[in-house]
């Protein structure tokens, strides 16, 4: 079993994956972040998968339920460093990780992240996806 | 899992994965990775076939008995159509009923996408599966390249 | 039959929810926010559950009925405290509670509240969602 | 409702509610979610299982002959997957007459959402439906853990 490292970084939470994860290892982050999220009270998750060489339809769901599961507590969420090859493999399996924003890297989904936090308690803005 | 490589200059690259629990979802996809890098394949087709057969083991891990198994990987003789790379994901398990219903996307009777089979059918060049109730599963897919 | 009780702060009608209600529990606090929200005139209300260990397609629609009718009635509603194995559950289930503004804790949900009000009685905005 | 529950050295946990109105709904999931937690399930197990049979009680009380039924929880001999829990939800009502359109995400001919049998397939690990139209239902859903 792997651990997948979760790093606060002021508010926001990161998750970087590594390469070939079992799905236990990824079920076990999802847990790991929604009770981190919990107990830390942020406003933000980044998972970078630039790690990643394989997403298949199951982690691409999780990533989607992870992604459901932070906004229902409040949180948002964003997917970064998705490799060229992966993505156009996870277009033909037939996936668009809807619901899920992503960003080139870790620099955009934190400003993302910022701005959209900034809507949720500042003053312009619904906060919403 | 268990991995067999030969390759000398006349006899064809072949790999075998055993597959017995969720671990061999990653093993049968670095196998078919590093069997394709071998024989010369890009990243993206890398990628399309490790993806392929990322689905196709979850499959069998999770529809089959026990989660029982097998991956054979080898190289194709090579044709007009360049360099292939075969692999044939097989089980004893209960097999499929309805395969043109298994072969629609969303269709699923497990806690999956139901993207798997579709899916596939389009990252691979060929595709076949041979299944019916009670008599177990196999898939065969296919990939060139020039 | 159990009643959740509603207490007004300010501009916001806060509703704590207990463990284990029956659906016709969740049905008079529905009716009682209605007609709170009526009399009082606020424009906020706010569901705290971080004391529900179980949400199901039932509680999950009931609160989006209960926003969308708030919100006919001219005020915004944020649910807080949404447990982490409850997020998990209700996504897999297939609900997103979409249409229902989400927070972390009472005070982000509050805050959320204060600048959809802002917004309301200011210049740019109907605080809708 | 009433509740019997045993557990000794040898023998396995079991528990039963009887189903006649919207109150075993709670006393049904919270049922599950004590025998879940004597078994050893992680809080977002005993989140899923509660879920679920939240969802199939509702069901038994919305659909059934004068909303009765009952709901048998036990826990299953030790297997390789580790240790499970089965629970059986089973009413005489009028059944399902369409079981594949009844596990459609959004289908129901009620006033719910329709995500309660396609959900409570993906929140457990095994989902068996039994039911056929006018000899009444009985869901079974079972979950493992390590
Ligand atoms: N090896 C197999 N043995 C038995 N049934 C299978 C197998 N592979 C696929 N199936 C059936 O085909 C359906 C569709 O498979 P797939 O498209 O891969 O989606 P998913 O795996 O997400 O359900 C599965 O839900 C299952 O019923
Ligand atoms: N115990 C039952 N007896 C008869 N019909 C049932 C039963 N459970 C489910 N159904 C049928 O299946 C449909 C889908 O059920 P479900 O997915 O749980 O959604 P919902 O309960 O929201 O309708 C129901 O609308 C009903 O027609």
């Amino acid at each position: 079993m792997v651990h997948v490292p979760i790093i606060r970084v002021a508010d926001t939470l990161i998750a970087t994956v590594q390469d070939e994860l079992l799905d236990s290892d990824m079920l076990a982050l999802q847990e790991d972040l929604a009770a981190t999220l919990e107990r830390s009270g942020v406003g933000g998750v980044l998972i970078d998968l630039s790690a990643a060489a394989t997403v298949d339809s199951f982690l691409g769901r999780l990533l989607s339920d992870i992604a459901t599961g932070a906004r229902l507590m409040g949180a948002n969420t964003v997917v970064v460093g998705i490799q060229p090859a992966v993505a156009i493999s996870l277009v033909e399996l037939g996936l668009d990780l809807k619901g899920v924003h992503t960003a080139l890297n870790p620099e955009r989904g934190l400003a993302w992240l910022l701005k959209m936090n900034d809507n949720r308690s500042g003053s312009n803005g619904r906060g919403q996806h | 899992m268990s991995n067999g490589t030969s390759n000398n200059g006349t006899s064809k690259m072949e790999m075998r994965v055993t597959v017995s629990g969720e671990g061999d979802i990653v093993a049968a996809r670095q196998a078919a990775r590093q069997m394709a890098i071998a024989l010369g394949f890009g990243s993206v087709d890398q990628s399309r076939i490790a993806t392929a057969v990322s689905e196709l083991v979850r499959n069998v891990v999770r529809y089959a008995n026990g989660g029982r198994g097998e991956v054979l990987l080898h190289e194709l003789p090579s044709t007009p159509r360049g360099v292939g790379i075969e692999l044939v994901v097989a089980d004893d398990g209960p097999g499929i009923a309805d395969l043109d219903l298994a072969l629609h996307p969303g269709y699923t009777t497990g806690p999956g996408l139901g993207m798997g089979l579709p899916g596939t059918r389009r990252l691979m060049d060929e595709t076949t599966i041979d299944s019916s109730h009670g008599r177990g599963t196999t898939v065969t897919i296919r990939k060139w390249h020039r």
